[in-house]
């Protein structure tokens, strides 16, 4: 089994070529998600702290 | 009245504009500009002679030789005529006698095409090897059945 | 009448802001389910190419970005007109919100046909037709996030970003149809809608298979950061300040 | 409508004659730029002239879009482009004729001027010829073009840099026919196709960009 890990890892030869196509794909389908969560993240922050100044100057 | 008659007028110019410029796009088509040409293009003197160009086809089977160090010496061919080129450098690896392939360079004076560049030109297909092998038998059968007579279905 | 009622109702950013919740957590599912799925078919089930060996296997990736990053551009400038037509402040957002992932596909389009032209091809960049479109493409994306970024009106950002999109939709099909105007190094399409497709079953399958999770992640994605435009732009409107997730 | 279209043009060119070295501007940077790169690459003539087309065309291309920053900035300060907007002519005409009268100043005394430079390069006059005539026919393009992304930036900070980002992408085409007629001319394939090219581009953005030019111009002033 492990010769056969290492030959699927190898990819006939492509493998630079194939991992390299496949990893920088998978790097940014990652890092885009959690990039709009941290936005939400942020967002939610400044619009509740000014939700909240509002209903303080109210009162 | 008059409104309409400057909104037709408008319309017009815009339609005639408009087709002038589809002419000249279909007039440009006709022509080639990507210095791309294949060898019966070389063979009538329609490629440029002092300017790199791209020159397409396939490999001539058995025509390929490694001379001394990286340089190899082939045949580009479009089954009607063919180039011989040379080329020194490391070579793609789908490149194969047979194969299409892409040599950018210019001609030199004694009619050798010199390429600065090799690329290989894969088509659209893509199966396994146990169907190319099965199609390439299948092509092979339909020729000769041709040949006998019997026309493929 | 009924159903312009509907639709007038989910324009509006404060009924859309719950069921672009709902999209994008069943996208999400289903962009996860398939993704899985497709890079199992692409590596294991998809057998060997004749040619190409293991190498052809970045197809699977390869050929759904690049349709990803012209269908996007072409949904945006869609949105981006309804915007322009009817006022609508949703379809702005929607075009705004789709940009990045847009970019995104654009780039790995282009990243992956690098690393595929430099085995099979020999180079990994050449001057072809489709290449340099898909190059204009990916500018086109950045300056229109560019633009978005530095009008600090929401309203002019909306508009003036409608017209570059308009104007740069000329490309799109220059892209498509550049491998048979002008016939050079890249291979022309494999799969076509009039002529069926040049490929053996099993790799056209985890072929689409892949283009459908890319579709699914694109709307999950766009989903999610739609919401975080809505919440920005909506911030002084009663019904996002009613919210739980700002209330807490 | 004709008369305003002609009354724009004619109070442009006033206005152009009363500011020469916002003209001059333009034309010495497409002079220095052109005449820099014999200075960075060395004078062996026959590089020179492989690189002459490539290097007049991307001098013009930056030229035109270093002058765009001016074309409706000064009707936006001094509120000339309100009464434009207000008025009872359609405002792509108006535009049209705007743009017209900024390749008057800008365009064509570049296009006049590139013969001279082109003996730098040791040129030889079919090749001026050509290169003439693709500057006559993109530059306009260029600056139709650029139209856009100058009605898009209108007043923005940092609206320069911007305007070279929108810009830049829609003007490669235009690049790509124009110094591919000239090179395709010298090398003896013939010119034709990317001329018609180039021809198409003039036609359709002269067709298209007013329109666009227009509904930017209304966003960006309102």
């Amino acid at each position: 089994m492990k010769g056969g890990l290492s030959e699927f890892f190898a990819m006939g030869g492509y493998a630079l070529y194939v991992w390299g196509s496949f990893g920088m794909t998978a790097l940014l389908m990652i890092a885009e998600p959690l990039l709009v969560r941290q936005r939400r993240k942020a967002v939610i922050q400044r619009v509740s702290r000014l939700v909240r100044l509002k209903s303080e100057q109210k009162l | 009245m008059k409104a309409r008659h400057k909104r037709f007028g408008f319309l017009l110019v815009g339609l005639v504009v408009l087709g002038a410029a589809a002419w000249l796009v279909f007039n440009a088509l006709g022509n080639n500009l990507s210095y791309f040409f294949s060898p019966t293009e070389v063979a009538e003197n329609k490629a440029p002679a002092n300017h790199v160009f791209r020159l397409g086809g396939l490999v001539q089977p058995g025509s390929l030789e490694r001379g001394e160090k990286l340089t190899v010496h082939f045949d580009v061919t479009d089954n009607a005529h063919a180039v011989k080129v040379a080329y020194t450098g490391i070579l793609p690896d789908l490149f194969k006698e047979g194969q299409g392939v892409i040599a950018q360079g210019r001609m030199g004076s004694d009619g050798v095409f010199v390429a600065e560049e090799v690329l290989a030109k894969h088509d659209e297909n893509y199966m396994p090897p146990e169907v190319a092998d099965a199609l390439e038998k299948g092509h092979d059968k339909g020729v000769a059945d041709m040949a006998k007579g019997n026309k493929p279905l | 009448m009924g159903g312009r009622l509907n639709l007038y109702k989910f324009s509006s950013p404060a009924t859309f802001y719950p069921l672009a919740g709902k999209i994008g957590k069943i996208s999400t599912l289903i962009a996860v389910v398939l993704l899985v799925i497709g890079l199992y078919m692409s590596f294991f089930v998809a057998p060997t190419d004749y040619k190409q060996g293991e190498g052809y296997r970045i197809i699977f990736i390869h050929v759904p970005s690049a349709w990803m990053s012209m269908f996007i551009y072409l949904v945006m400038a869609f949105w981006a007109g309804i915007g322009l037509v009817f006022n609508t402040r949703l379809s702005s957002m929607m075009a705004q919100a789709l940009a990045p992932t847009g970019a995104i596909m654009t780039f790995i389009a282009l990243w992956t046909g690098a690393f595929w032209g430099k085995p099979m091809w020999g180079a990994w960049w050449v001057w072809d037709a489709r290449l340099t479109s898909e190059l204009i493409l990916f500018f086109l994306y950045i300056g229109f996030i560019a633009l978005q970024g530095s009008i600090d009106d929401a309203r002019r950002a909306d508009r003036a970003g409608a017209v570059l999109l308009l104007v740069g939709v000329v490309n799109i099909p220059i892209i498509y149809f550049s491998v048979k105007w002008w016939n050079t190094l890249h291979q022309g399409a494999s799969v076509s809608v009039t002529e069926g497709s040049n490929m053996s079953t099993i790799m056209l399958q985890a072929m689409l298979i892949m283009t459908f999770a890319f579709w699914a992640y694109s709307i999950a994605v766009s989903m999610y950061r739609v919401r975080a435009i809505i919440l920005e732009r909506e911030k002084d409107t009663r019904w996002v300040s009613e919210l739980p997730e700002i209330r807490r | 409508m004709f008369s305003a279209f002609r009354t724009i043009i004619a109070r442009d060119l006033l206005l152009a004659m009363r500011r020469r070295s916002d003209v001059l501007t333009t034309l010495f940077f497409f002079v220095i730029v052109v005449s820099l790169f014999p200075l960075g690459i060395g004078p062996e003539l026959n590089t020179l002239r492989l690189i002459a087309p490539g290097v007049f065309w991307v001098a013009a291309l930056l030229a035109s879009m270093l002058a765009l920053e001016k074309l409706f900035f000064v009707d936006y300060q001094d509120g000339a482009l309100e009464q434009m907007l207000l008025a009872p002519q359609p405002l792509s005409i108006l535009v049209l004729g705007k743009v017209l009268a900024h390749w008057l100043v800008t365009g064509l005394p570049l296009v006049l001027l590139s013969p001279l430079l082109g003996l730098q390069y040791d040129l030889s006059t079919a090749t001026i010829g050509i290169m003439m005539l693709t500057l006559l026919i993109g530059t306009p393009a260029l600056s139709l073009i650029g139209a856009i992304g100058a009605a898009l930036t209108l007043g923005l900070r940092g609206g320069g840099v911007l305007v070279s980002l929108l810009v830049l992408p829609l003007y490669i085409p235009v690049l790509i026919f124009g110094a591919g007629a000239v090179e395709a001319e010298t090398s003896g394939l013939g010119g034709t196709g990317h001329l018609s090219m180039l021809g198409a581009i003039l036609l359709l953005s002269a067709l298209a960009a007013p329109l666009a030019t227009a509904a930017a111009l209304r966003i960006s002033a309102e």
